[in-house]
């Protein structure tokens, strides 16, 4: 029962806060409230007894990324941004292209309400950490790999400009 | 009432569709760039959902969706990036106005 | 676990070849350093081979075979060995392209991408000759290809393009057969297999009909390759046009790759077609031997000269093949093994005198021996070793090409000395007019070699003389295989 | 010390090689000194073996070996590896060549101490004879063929690198040259005579070859190509008709090299030759005759060049291609001993005309004897020596040219009268062209004043060597024949003219038709002296004028003297023949194979080229051209202006508008 409450709880923080992300005017709230739905997701991620990826979620997502984007957005903030229409013309296409989308998924999601779970979770971090450093080891290097030319490439993108202007 | 597949279906479909509206009709970059994070949470939420009911006593949907936090916080980084890239170099944010794509 | 000894020599150039990509053209040295390091590493391992190699079997060995295309349709192995017939030649080749790319320092244009080239053919010659899976073959008989197109056509001389497409299409419409061959072979084999050891045990099964073609096939693809007459012209014009070092590397390795092939493919696997074709082969060597060397005495370019004695030099292999006897084969082996170093240096040798005076004309020399004495002495040396002087590995090989040939050719073998007499004339005038004599004054101020230039020729002279006086250091790789491969249709 | 004699041409190869690659080069080099004493441990070394030999310490033949090499050989359809081996085999022979040649040579080195110093190649000099020498030894003491072969050959270039030696002018490399391939013409019946050998005899150990032919393995006629072979390859060494061409031209090298190429190392090497495979000659009665028939020709031909040439150095090349004719023509006639007896004799007096000459060209730096002349007082002891050589040369006796010949003439009587009397007429002028170049030289007035006048006797270093082989030339003839010491000591000499007699030589050898030796040898003499006085009363004199006179009544046969009887041009038409067969080659290669083989490709892919870019023209492309059309045309210009616009999210849209299909109409 606590469960449940639980998820309902973060299910609709989860979803209310994404629904102003796209819809608020202000891109500084917008990024904020995409922190508040992230860690919404995290809750979420809570009441399916997945522990570690609700920390990781935590770190990775509300620490990071949310936190990332309120720099970018303050890095690259105009004024004028809360006096302009943030949505553009082709909000009405979108919004009927997502409706037919969301009653399709609506008509997946329905079959799926009879599975329930069994049992209660069983602690996720042991497992996984076994899981990453054996049978995924190499795909766990190689997203390493990827991060890392991510990051180089980030450094390589903002650095050139940086000289370009000086 | 107890939870099932079903709900955290429906929370996965809803945050998809969210962030697909957003993708669809934000103006700005870093707009559209959140909703694609809602797009990714949606998938988490789903394989951890899957993992849960389907396979307890796996914990590969975990993986999973660890790996897609990591591409996600990747694809940030570089899509932030340009972002802010373009927007030196061309000073703008706003997507009608970067169409070096047109035929 | 075995060291996969072949793998490795075959493919750290591959290595070096890619690792010269990552590394900016701007870095000269590190682009030299890394290219001979992947040049010397493959020597050196070819040295440990040649000790490791057992002289008293016949068959293969140092053997790598993984399974690399595997489907229920067709079975494509990684296959490699070596043996009495390829090992030298692999010896040969490593240290061939090893003094070849030393020579090749001296380049300025486009380093970088030359010593990429120069790497990747490495790995098709030496691919070729330890293959024992045709398909495998093929493949690296394609890859020498390519990058010679490349060195040619663009680091060339002016008639670059046209000898760089001459030298691709033809030497390509022969494989085109050769395939054909291979094909032929594939398909009559039961169960299908591209497993050279296996072709050779089922010839039983095939027609006259059919060796004669197949043999036809295979010939036309190698004989281009050695080149036998007439389909040898493209060697003089490839040769001209190319740097030196690669004309080192196209005379030292590439023209071994057809007779290699013969004696590999022709002979063991289509004995009846091969057994059919003597005596036409028997008269293709005489014409090889005979109108190469007349061709050569007829030429003013040292190089075009020094060409067309590998005509004349192959056409004593040809003549010991068409021999078909244990000497004969042994003969042809340890030929290709001394042409290989006597022509390469030659051709190291005509190089230099070129980089200095920029001309290749004998006439326009005179009296260089007081001038250039180091540069006279090797340059005499290196033609009487390939005059067939004894004492000198030319005359050894020489010798048991004829002496295989003789005794089922005798005619043919008397007619064929008369190569020798003619090769000697063209050498000693192309020494006399250009050494000897009153100097000519437009060379007064020519600087002798230099380290480098001495560096890649002295071993290659000191090898000749080594090889003739005691020859027993390369023939007792061979021999054993030669008796198995003679002894194989008695 | 026999068991060392395989030292005797090593060292002198490695003394060689500290001459070339060590010190600088300079007039007070020490390296020639290095030769010297290496081939002075030769002929102690080789006079040992003689010595042990001649009092039977040491048991001849001797023979050991080692193995050299192996190659994958087939003999009797079986497939095996055979094992080359390489080694010493001293007979009598070759005990009495190898001391020949180590004096000769030793004589020549200290000799050219005096004769090359100042030249700017002095070092390189003497690395070239010791190699020269190195290879005449390997020659004489090698037990296989294919060695031999190798040091025939070696022998060659060494002689090409000496006769070339002063390379700055532009005879000297053209006579070497001439010298090589004139000598490799002849090499090339040597090589098809050594393939004939391993193919039937399966051997090149002489003495295994010598048992092969006595138990009858080879067929004669294989036995008479062979020998035929092998008598071209000596032919070609020891300047036999018809390759004796090279040999007057060799002249153009240093005079102590001369000595060295035409006494007794070089030239003597194809007799050797011929002395060493003696058996096969005596089993192939008709390659006997044929070496018989060359000797003859060649004693002759030589014998009549060697009239006209002012340079004394042809003159001494001539009377040696006659001498070598004449030892030729005794081995040809079972003459074994005689030959060989010859051989060494010529050596010594042949040397000592040579070095002779050496000196006086060293005094009046000219080879032409017209500007000599009166030379006997300015230098006596050349004189003196000079006129022993002379005498030796044309058998005078005591002289040691008197008994050899001797020998000789006595053989080929028993042989056939006409030869007999061939050599006789050849002996005859042997004496007189001898003499006319003695007189030419040394008596009369001196004809160019400037080079006499300043003509002054060479230094001791060159007249040492001059006494001692004067010495040799007096002493050596009748040492030998005392007793028949020197037949004896070549051992089977004896035992291979009986073989040769029963083989069917000397088919007129029948007791009564044997010459009678004092008659023979009174009579020669006799011939000599007169031709001596005559060629005195025609150049001994100031007065030339008689000589000039005789010449122009015989031009034409002065003339064809003087062109060598035709061979230089024959041989210059066959080189002349082979420069345009070759170019005739090129031609061909470049403008009819090339255009065949190459343009014919061309063509016939231009052909099937053509015909498939017609159908691809028609067909394959009108084809494409329709689709680009319609994709262009028709969908492309409608549909760029309205979709592709450049704007991200419009295709966004259009995905998820495809997205969103698959959704709703899923099951």
């Amino acid at each position: 029962m606590i469960e449940s409450i639980a998820f309902y709880m973060m299910a609709g923080v989860a979803l209310g806060s994404a629904l102003l992300v796209v819809t608020l005017r202000n891109t500084v709230h917008c990024a904020l409230f995409l922190g508040l739905s992230l860690a919404g997701v995290a809750g979420v991620f809570g009441t399916l007894g997945a522990d570690f990826l609700f920390a990781s979620q935590i770190l990775i997502y509300v620490g990071g990324i949310a936190v990332l984007m309120i720099f970018a957005v303050m890095l690259m903030g105009r004024t004028s941004d809360l006096t302009l229409r943030q949505v553009n013309q082709e909000w009405l296409a979108g919004l009927l292209v997502c409706a037919i989308t969301a009653v399709g998924l609506w008509r997946a999601a329905k079959a799926c309400l009879s599975a329930t779970a069994s049992g209660s979770p069983a602690a996720s971090t042991r497992p996984l950490g076994r899981l990453m450093l054996g049978d995924y080891a190499v795909p766990f290097e190689l997203i390493s790999l990827v991060l890392t030319a991510a990051l180089l490439g980030a450094i390589f993108f903002t650095r050139r400009e940086a000289g370009g202007r000086k | 009432m107890t939870l099932t597949l079903g709900h955290y279906l429906f929370l996965g479909s809803g945050l998809f569709i969210i962030g697909i509206f957003g993708a669809l009709t934000r103006r700005s970059v870093i707009g559209i760039l959140m909703s694609i994070e809602l797009i990714f949470n949606a998938a988490n939420v789903n394989l951890a959902a899957f993992n849960r009911f389907l396979h307890p006593d796996g914990v590969t949907g975990q993986a999973f969706a660890l790996f897609i936090m990591t591409v996600a916080a990747a694809e940030v980084v570089v899509g932030l990036a340009l972002v802010l890239a373009i927007y030196r170099s061309r000073d703008k944010i706003y997507m009608e106005d970067i169409n070096i794509m047109r035929g | 676990m075995e060291l996969p000894l072949l793998s490795l020599i075959t493919f750290i150039p591959l290595m070096g070849a890619l690792a010269v990509l990552c590394v900016p053209k701007e870095n000269r040295r590190v682009l030299e350093a890394l290219s001979l390091t992947a040049a010397a590493i493959p020597f050196a391992l070819t040295v440990w081979l040649y000790f490791a190699f057992d002289r008293s079997t016949a068959a293969m060995q140092f053997v790598e075979r993984h399974a690399w295309i595997s489907t229920d349709a067709v079975r494509i192995d990684y296959y490699l060995g070596v043996d009495g017939l390829s090992a030298p030649l692999v010896i040969l080749t490593t240290l061939m392209s090893l003094i070849a790319l030393i020579a090749s320092l001296g380049i300025k244009e486009r380093f970088k991408e030359y010593c990429f080239w120069f790497l990747i053919l490495e790995v098709g010659m030496l691919g070729v000759f330890e293959s024992l899976d045709f398909f495998l073959f093929y493949v690296f008989w394609e890859i020498t290809l390519v990058p010679m197109y490349f060195l040619i056509g663009i680091w060339g001389g002016p008639q670059k393009e046209y000898a760089a497409i001459k030298f691709f299409l033809y030497t390509l419409a022969g494989s085109v057969f050769m395939l054909l061959g291979i094909l032929a072979l594939y398909f009559k084999a039961d169960p299908h297999t591209f497993d050279m050891l296996q072709l050779m045990k089922i010839h039983g099964s095939l027609s006259f009909r059919f060796q004669v073609l197949a043999f036809l096939a295979f010939y036309f693809g190698f004989a281009i390759k050695v080149p036998a007459f007439p389909f040898h012209t493209w060697l003089p014009l490839a040769h001209v046009e190319a740097p030196t070092a690669i004309s080192v590397i196209l005379a030292a390795v590439l023209l071994k790759m057809g007779v290699y092939g013969i004696m590999r493919v022709n002979y063991p696997m289509l004995p009846l077609g091969f057994e059919w074709f003597l005596p036409y082969l028997v008269i293709i060597a005489v014409i090889n031997i005979v109108y190469g060397a007349l061709c050569a005495m007829a030429q003013n370019d040292m190089k075009k000269m020094v060409a067309y004695s590998s005509i004349n030099h192959m056409g004593y292999c040809l003549l010991a093949i068409a021999g078909a006897s244990a000497t004969g084969f042994a003969g042809a082996a340890f030929q290709m093994i001394n042409h290989g170093i006597i022509t390469g240096a030659l051709f190291l040798l005509v190089g230099v005198i070129y980089d200095r005076a920029h001309t290749r004309d004998i006439g326009a020399f005179g009296g260089l021996a007081a001038k250039v004495p180091v540069y006279a002495g090797l340059m005499s040396l290196s033609c009487f070793a390939s005059l067939g002087l004894p004492g000198m590995a030319g005359f050894v090989s020489e010798f048991l090409c004829f002496l295989g040939a003789f005794p089922r050719w005798k005619i043919y073998a008397a007619i064929s000395v008369i190569g020798i007499i003619v090769t000697a004339a063209f050498f000693l005038r192309m020494i006399e007019k250009v050494f000897l004599g009153p100097l000519n004054n437009k060379w007064a101020d020519l600087p002798d070699m230099n380290a480098r230039e001495l560096l890649s020729v002295v071993p290659l002279a000191v090898l000749m003389i080594v090889l003739g006086i005691w020859p027993r250091w390369a023939l007792d790789m061979m021999n054993t295989t030669m008796v198995g491969l003679a002894g194989l249709f008695r | 010390m026999i068991e060392y004699v395989w030292l005797v041409p090593l060292l002198p190869l490695a003394a060689s090689l500290i001459i070339l690659f060590v010190g600088r080069e300079s007039d007070h080099s020490p390296m020639p000194y290095v030769g010297i004493a290496a081939i002075g441990a030769g002929l102690w070394i080789s006079l040992r073996v003689i010595f042990d030999g001649a009092v039977g310490a040491a048991v001849l033949p001797f023979e050991k070996d080692w193995s050299w090499y192996s190659f994958a050989a087939d003999l009797g359809g079986r497939a095996f590896i055979f094992d080359m081996r390489a080694g010493v085999l001293i007979d009598g022979a070759a005990a009495v060549m190898l001391a020949v040649v180590c004096l000769v040579s030793l004589l020549v080195q200290v000799y050219s101490l005096g004769y090359m110093h100042g030249d700017t190649r002095f070092k390189r000099y003497f690395a070239y004879i010791s190699f020269f020498t190195a290879s005449m030894l390997g020659l004489v003491v090698s037990n296989n063929l294919i060695v031999t072969f190798a040091c025939w050959e070696l022998v060659g270039v060494s002689s090409y690198l000496l006769i070339g030696f002063w390379f700055e002018q532009k005879a000297p490399p053209y006579a070497g040259k001439k010298a090589f391939i004139t000598t490799k013409l002849g090499d090339l019946g040597f090589f098809l005579a050594l393939l004939l050998t391993f193919t039937y005899a399966g051997t090149y150990n002489i003495v295994r070859l010598k048992e092969a032919v006595a138990m009858g393995y080879l067929p004669p006629v294989v036995l008479t190509f062979i020998g035929l072979g092998l008598l071209a390859g000596a032919a070609g060494k020891s300047a036999q008709a018809p390759l004796f061409i090279w040999l007057p031209d060799a002249m153009e090298g240093p005079t102590p090299v001369s000595a060295l190429i035409h006494a007794a190392p070089m030239v003597a090497a194809g007799l050797y030759l011929v002395a060493r495979v003696y058996f096969i000659y005596l089993a192939s009665p008709a390659a006997m005759e044929a070496v018989a028939w060359v000797g003859l020709a060649t004693a002759f031909l030589a014998g009549t060049m060697a009239l006209v040439p002012y340079d004394i150095k042809r003159v001494l090349a001539f009377s040696t291609v006659s001498q070598l004719g004449f030892m030729m023509c005794a081995l040809g006639v079972g003459g074994y001993t005689a030959g060989l007896f010859h051989l060494t004799t010529h050596a010594f007096f042949k040397a000592l005309l040579f070095l002779c000459a050496g000196s006086v060209i060293h005094a009046v730096h000219t080879n032409d004897m017209r500007s000599m002349g009166g030379l006997s007082k300015r230098m006596p002891v050349t004189f003196l020596t000079m006129a022993v050589g002379s005498l030796a040369l044309a058998g005078i006796p005591p002289f040691a040219g008197f008994f050899s010949k001797d020998l000789i003439l006595e053989k080929v009587f028993e042989h056939s009268h006409l030869m007999f009397a061939v050599l006789v007429f050849t002996a005859c002028l042997t004496a007189f062209y001898t003499f006319r170049m003695l007189f030419l030289t040394f008596l009369g007035d001196g004809r160019d004043h400037d080079r006499v006048a300043h003509a002054e006797e060479s230094g001791s270093v060159m007249t040492v060597p001059l006494l001692i082989l004067a010495a040799l030339a007096v002493v050596s003839g009748w040492l030998f024949e005392h007793g028949h010491a020197f037949a004896s000591f070549v051992g089977n000499g004896g035992a291979a003219e009986a073989a040769a007699e029963a083989a069917g030589h000397g088919t007129q050898a029948a007791a009564g038709h044997a010459l009678n030796p004092m008659v023979l040898a009174v009579g020669l003499t006799a011939a000599a002296v007169l031709l001596i006085l005559l060629a005195y009363s025609l150049y001994g004199g100031p007065d030339l004028s008689r000589a000039a006179r005789i010449k122009e009544r015989f031009l034409p046969v002065f003339n064809v003297l003087e062109n060598r009887w035709g061979f230089d041009a024959f041989f210059l038409f066959l080189v002349d023949a082979s420069d345009r067969l070759a170019v005739l080659c090129r031609w061909l290669d470049t403008e009819v194979i090339d255009r065949i083989f190459v343009d014919g490709w061309g063509l016939i892919c231009r052909v099937f080229a053509e015909i498939s870019h017609l159908f691809d023209a028609l067909f394959v492309d009108q084809a494409v051209d329709g689709c680009g059309y319609v994709s262009r045309d028709v969908a492309g210009r409608g549909l760029r202006s309205l979709v592709a616009r450049g704007q991200v999210q419009e295709y966004l849209l259009y995905l998820a508008v495809g997205v969103s299909l698959f959704a709703i109409l899923n099951k």
